[in-house]
């Protein structure tokens, strides 16, 4: 009777629902997006590789905003600790295999993700929105500070990644950081899926509607947040490493307020809450700004401005949110 | 029997006014208690000392044979004190069967995996559909709780908190707020609680009370003035002069 | 001694600027509940005005100032009519994306009219050059910035606390359903505020442009900084914004004395810190 | 897979998808390659806060362009801008691959910010270009590839001489205030070295942060430390106009306290905004749009007219003028042919005559061996406040190079 009841309940969910199917389809969007790339713009692999680093911090990003409500301008130090672990492990221990590199971006994030929620989880709002912005300042100022490690303003180089796994070298072609690249993302996004779907992921997602009423379910919020800002760690230092290994350089602009402020809107701009939105904000604000700025660089920050106000008034959830509703209703008025 | 919730002369002020007074109040196991008073008598720094949202100046909160008193509001529900909201707090953007599963993944310690989803766990799964079966809402387990009727989410909240397996609940006004057509399955779920659950219930509706509680406590200015069974609650003349007086006005101006 | 009197002297000047050109933010951000990024923006196109009025057509500096604020005013009002009006009450983020945009517009514009380089506001031969304090000389228009400092404060707290205007400002505040029921016209409420909180950023832009020079990326410049004063004063609190402002302005100009190296991490931690006792902010009030 | 030497990548292994992708962009590379137009890719701040010095290297390309012609014997010349707005090595680094790998440039050149042209350096061998820098200033960059060559000046070779001038004018204390960054640190130390030998005393150097909007209390650091003279190094903007302003407010100008600073204080830019209060300050540096000679006189014309507004010519333009005749002299030398160590071998102790004055390529370091010199604010008789030489320095090399050592 109770096995009959579940196997009903189960066929009962919703298509959507279903356990695998959006992962599949997400997967596949991507690799087949990480093959047009390659194949319509194979002499510009460097700056696809380059999209892909930072689409590791947006998704970082949406973990803790997105998924949990957090409002920061100053992830990017948990993309720059990521970036500078790789770096040095390379340019000052000689520890140049790409995957141990790779390991020390990813501790270091999620160290750093662990610092930085400590601090920032103590307030809500706005004050939470100065904290972060104070945090990343003082963590710009210390990398500019330990120049003997980080090279400080003039950028950490002599970052000399090995063959990956000993076969493909990093080269002037950048093929290598690019397929690289895609497999982390590939990697990370699925993974991900798997954890905004997971008990936790609805943990957080329920915090983030109503911490208090978590609480009394005898759940702790803090808890499950310092958790899911180490997770956030992780990944953007994932994409701190691949930047650090695909261009061989780190500079201070890693560790900015430019650059956590940028994956913010970037991140708003595809719409929070979702990982495809955290990657359609991505990609189009990163193609946005190489086309505009290659067209007129001197009028660009305009455009983007204008661009950002268009997506505030008609497509207030993100582009990729906005579509997803519109979708939605399409299939309900069916 | 023994208690399996006591609290022993608990006492808050804030500034000079004694909000809660030297309150002191003990349940057994299958206990069907109402809390009632006037607004203002302080159930709700009550609540909020027995739940550990606020500490007590002085006094002490038992839980199953254990002091609570310092452990905090997470701790105590790990220990089987659960309470439901007066106005409901549900998180709008999820499914019933989501908040049912997250409960019960909690009371599991399973609430922080990182993989599976509790659509592909039988016993959650299970578990989640006999709750929400037993209180009408299995229809509409994969709807969102913000398309749902009022009446429906408050049964949620019930659901909610059963699925945490309480020793003790507290239910704040669970018909607060919900039609008068709706109110007969509220009751109906009352009336199913498990047995050996001890319930708390604060409550304004007397003839809720009256049908459910079998012992009533009226609690005014902060101090308890009546601990008895419901058929004497009327006779008593603190009571009286406390509690329905003020009661009959506030029913009038309604 | 004299030193540290002379600190506290920079420290007050510092902060009293501070004050000047952050308390329109604080009134948009704790009156009309909007994370306006823009406000910096604001402040640079009075400072352009002002500029352009001063030093271009000749005018007097009291005049420049009067043409900056009503103009400024004037460009603001259909940015709040088509722009702002469509996000108060939305979420925190939407409001920053919104505001990044038009400060990026703005930004954009002021480049392609004014040009990249620094643009001063000429003083007046009075407000020229220093007083001697004794021990100790100030320069004029720093003195002359406090004043306005206090002004500004003063003034406001009467418009808020005293006028009818106030009260239904207040009003809309605590409750824009309610007030509008009591016959508050609560569009207009915010236009006006807005409007107010526009002028004093253009205020502030014209008289702290000696020590924030205007140019195109003033807006992107100071952001950070007036956003954290704003919210460790508590928004929308005008003793907590000039707390706030006094009490950074000390701990930056200390640090800045004492330990220049190490200047940015003396304040940003002071800011930590400040918030971590202060959720809410030096005088912040339970969000209502 | 390696790269062997100079040689373009060629496909190796039996990746099929790689070979089609190595062929295809071989097409497009050989097509660059014997084509008639050669591509030179160029760097720069073009939007942002420093779009003004990203405006000053497009200025001083389109005037050596205008004066010179767009072609190289046969060849056509193009210039491809690529915009970094402020210092971001990595975009940089994907930048100049995408010039190099797409649009098939033989040349990379422009570079505002040090790390920007560091990350670059090591794509040069491989994708066999060379690298001309025309501004980036810290001394080390040339040593990071013998492919690289600078037309600009570095901080040491600008604030060393002003050691001197200091030391002459009879200041033996200074206190060194510098922002603390890269340029910052290189100045504060090229000014101690330099200080120290002609034998006088650094009493302080002071690091502020680079977002310093409050000198205040800078100035009265300064009074403290009894020095008579400052030595100061800000990057040019919105900061040095609040040093200055400060410097004179607070009584340090008529307290006597010399102004010593190498000449980023006061490019010509600012000067309408600093004005009377930079009036006197005395510089060191390569070069002041101010000079006087023929050639000075006819890239101010042409470069006034690339710029558009006059008022906005800075020293980047000139940097970026010479960094072209260094690029027109390898293009000469190697017939348009992709090779980039003959075409910087070329130009080793290459000498001729720029706007800033007599020239050179130190074969050596490849970097310019130039005259510095020292100017005083002044105003004409128009007006306007310029940089006015008064002691020249001749034939400096680049001490920051043995500093490294």
């Amino acid at each position: 009777m109770t096995m009959t009841t579940t196997n009903d309940l189960i066929t009962q969910t919703p298509a959507k629902r279903r356990f695998g199917g959006g992962d599949l389809i997400g997967l596949s969007v991507i690799l087949a997006l990480a093959v047009v790339g390659y194949f319509l713009f194979p002499t510009n692999l460097a700056l696809l590789t380059r999209i892909i680093a930072i689409a590791l911090l947006v998704l970082s990003l949406d973990l803790v905003t997105g998924y949990c409500g957090v409002a920061t301008l100053g992830h990017a130090a948990l993309f720059g600790a990521g970036a500078y672990a790789a770096g040095i492990a390379s340019a000052h221990y000689g520890i140049n295999d790409p995957l141990a590199m790779l390991a020390f971006g990813i501790v270091a994030g999620a160290v750093a993700g662990l610092v930085c929620g400590a601090v920032i989880l103590r307030a809500h709002g706005l004050p939470q929105l100065v904290l972060s912005i104070a945090l990343i300042h003082l963590f710009h100022e210390f990398a500019n500070k330990a120049s003997s490690w980080t090279g400080g303003s003039d950028g950490l180089s002599g970052i000399a990644p090995s063959a990956l796994i000993g076969l493909y070298e990093f080269d002037l072609w950048g093929r290598t950081a690019y397929v690289f690249g895609v497999v982390l993302l590939a990697l990370v996004f699925a993974l991900l899926r798997l954890i905004v779907r997971s008990p936790f992921g609805m943990l957080c997602r329920a915090i983030k509607e109503d911490p208090v009423r978590i609480r009394s379910m005898g759940a702790s919020p803090k808890a499950a947040l310092m958790k899911m800002y180490v997770i956030s760690g992780a990944v953007a230092g994932v994409g701190g490493a691949l930047n650090a290994i695909s261009t061989q350089v780190v500079g201070l602009d890693s560790l900015s307020f430019t650059m956590s402020a940028e994956s913010l809107v970037m991140l708003v701009l595809g719409g929070t809450g979702s990982l495809f939105g955290a990657l359609t904000g991505t990609i189009v604000f990163m193609f946005f700004e190489d086309v505009v700025s290659a067209a007129n660089p001197f009028h660009w920050l305009t455009m983007v401005g204008a661009l950002l106000i268009a997506v505030v008034l008609f497509a207030p959830k993100g582009l990729y949110g906005t579509a997803a509703a519109i979708v939605a209703r399409r299939r309900e008025a069916k | 029997m023994q208690p399996v919730f006591e609290v022993r002369n608990l006492k808050r002020a804030f500034g000079g006014l004694a909000v809660t007074n030297d309150v002191s109040l003990s349940m057994a196991p299958g206990d069907r208690v109402a809390l009632i008073g006037p607004n203002g008598a302080g159930k709700t720094t009550f609540v909020n000392l027995v739940t550990g949202n606020l500490a007590p100046d002085s006094g002490e909160v038992r839980l199953g044979g254990e002091t609570v008193t310092g452990i905090d509001a997470i701790g105590r529900v790990r220990r089987g004190l659960v309470r439901s909201f007066q106005v409901t707090r549900l998180f709008l953007d999820m499914t019933p069967a989501e908040h049912v599963a997250l409960a019960v993944l909690q009371r599991d310690g399973r609430s922080g995996r990182l993989f599976g989803n509790f659509l592909s766990m039988p016993d959650v799964m299970d578990e989640v559909g006999q709750l929400l079966g037993k209180l009408g809402l299995r229809e509409l387990m994969h709807r969102k709780v913000s398309e749902i009727a009022y009446g429906q989410q408050r049964l949620l909240e019930i659901a909610v908190a059963l699925a945490l397996k309480p020793k003790v609940l507290l239910l704040d006004e669970p018909a607060a707020g919900v039609p008068q057509s709706d109110t007969g399955r509220i009751e109906q779920a009352l009336a199913d609680l498990p047995a050996d659950l001890a319930v708390l219930m604060i409550e304004h509706d007397m003839d809720l009370v009256f049908r459910f509680a079998k012992r009533v406590v009226v609690l005014a200015a902060g101090a308890i003035i009546f601990d008895g069974s419901p058929s004497d609650v009327t006779q008593d003349p603190r009571v009286r002069e406390a509690y329905l007086g003020s009661y009959a006005n506030a029913s009038h101006a309604a | 001694m004299q030193t540290v009197f002379s600190i506290a002297i920079d420290a007050l000047a510092y902060g009293m600027v501070l004050f000047v050109i952050s308390i329109g933010l604080s009134v948009t951000m704790g009156l009309m509940r909007v994370v306006n990024l823009a406000h910096g923006a604001f402040a640079m196109i009075g400072g352009y005005i002002a500029s352009y009025a001063a030093r271009d057509l000749g005018l007097a500096y009291g005049f420049a100032i009067v043409l900056a604020v009503f103009g400024t005013i004037l460009i603001a009002i259909p940015i709040e009519r088509l722009l702002y009006r469509r996000i108060y009450g939305a979420p925190e983020l939407t409001q920053v994306l919104m505001t990044i945009g038009i400060t990026f517009c703005i930004i954009g514009i002021a480049n392609y009219v004014f040009g990249p380089t620094l643009k001063t506001v000429p003083l007046p031969a009075q407000l020229q050059g220093s007083v001697d304090l004794g021990f100790r000389a100030i320069a004029t228009h720093r003195l002359f910035a406090i004043l306005c400092g206090l002004a500004v404060a003063a003034a406001l707290w009467y418009a808020i606390e005293r006028t009818a205007f106030g009260v239904k400002l207040r009003a809309s505040v605590d409750n824009a359903a309610m007030a509008a029921a009591l016959g508050v016209r609560t569009e207009i409420v915010y236009a006006v505020s807005f409007a107010i909180a526009v002028g004093l950023a253009a205020f502030g832009g014209v008289v702290g442009a000696e020590l924030l020079p205007v140019e195109p990326y003033y807006a992107l410049r100071y952001m950070v900084t007036f956003l954290v004063v704003v919210s460790v004063g508590g928004a929308g609190s005008i003793p907590g914004a000039l707390v706030a402002c006094l009490l950074l302005g000390g701990i930056d100009t200390t640090g800045r004395y004492l330990m220049p190296e190490f200047g940015e991490f003396f304040f940003y931690l002071a800011v930590i810190a400040i918030i971590c006792v202060f959720p809410r902010g030096l005088a912040g009030r339970a969000k209502g | 897979m390696t790269v062997p030497g100079r040689e373009w990548a060629v496909p190796q292994g039996g990746n099929m998808k790689r070979t089609i992708l190595a062929a295809l962009a071989a097409l497009a590379m050989s097509g660059a390659a014997y084509a008639d137009t050669i591509k030179i890719g160029v760097v720069g701040p073009f939007s942002g806060p420093f779009a003004l010095q990203g405006k000053n290297f497009k200025a001083g390309i389109d005037a050596y362009m205008a004066v010179n012609g767009s072609k190289v014997g046969d060849d056509d010349i193009e210039i491809i801008y690529r915009d970094v707005p402020q210092a971001d090595p990595a975009q940089s680094k994907a930048l100049a691959q995408e010039l190099v790998v797409r649009e098939g440039v033989q040349y990379l050149a422009g570079f505002y910010f040090t790390p920007d042209a560091m990350a670059v350096t090591p794509l040069l061998e491989q994708a066999n270009v060379p690298l001309v820098i025309m501004n980036a200033a810290t001394s080390a960059i040339v040593t990071k590839s013998p492919l690289v060559v600078r037309t600009s000046f570095t901080t040491w070779q600008t604030s060393t001489p002003i050691a001197k001038v200091a030391k002459d004018a009879g200041v033996s204390k200074v206190i060194s205030v510098v922002s603390d960054y890269g340029p910052g640190v290189d100045a504060e130390n090229a000014f101690k070295a330099g200080f120290e030998a002609a034998g006088g005393e650094v009493v302080e150097a002071i690091r502020m942060p680079l977002a310093t909007n409050d000198f205040s209390p800078i100035m009265q650091r300064i009074k403290d430390s009894g020095a008579e003279g400052v030595f100061a190094f800000l990057p040019s903007g919105p900061t040095t106009l609040g040093f200055v302003k400060a410097y004179n407010e607070n009584g340090l100008k008529s307290g006597g306290i010399k102004f010593f600073a190498p000449g980023d204080l006061t490019q010509e830019s600012d000067l309408p905004a600093l004005g009377e209060a930079a009036l006197g300050i005395q510089t060191t540096f390569h070069y002041a749009v101010s000079h006087v000679s023929p050639e000075n006189k006819a890239f101010v014309e042409a470069a006034a007219k690339a710029i558009g507004n006059p008022a906005e010519l800075s020293f980047p333009s000139v940097g970026a003028y010479d960094g072209m005749h260094v690029i027109y002299k390898m293009i000469e030398a190697t017939g348009g042919e992709q090779d980039a160590q003959k075409a910087v071998d070329a130009v080793k102790g290459l000498s001729w005559t720029s706007p800033r004055g007599p020239v050179s390529i130190d074969p050596e370091s490849r970097h310019i061996t130039q005259n510095i010199y020292l100017r005083e604010v002044a105003k004409a008789d128009d007006g306007t406040y310029y940089n006015k030489e008064v002691q020249t320095f001749e034939k400096q090399g680049d001490p920051g190079l043995a500093a490294l050592k």
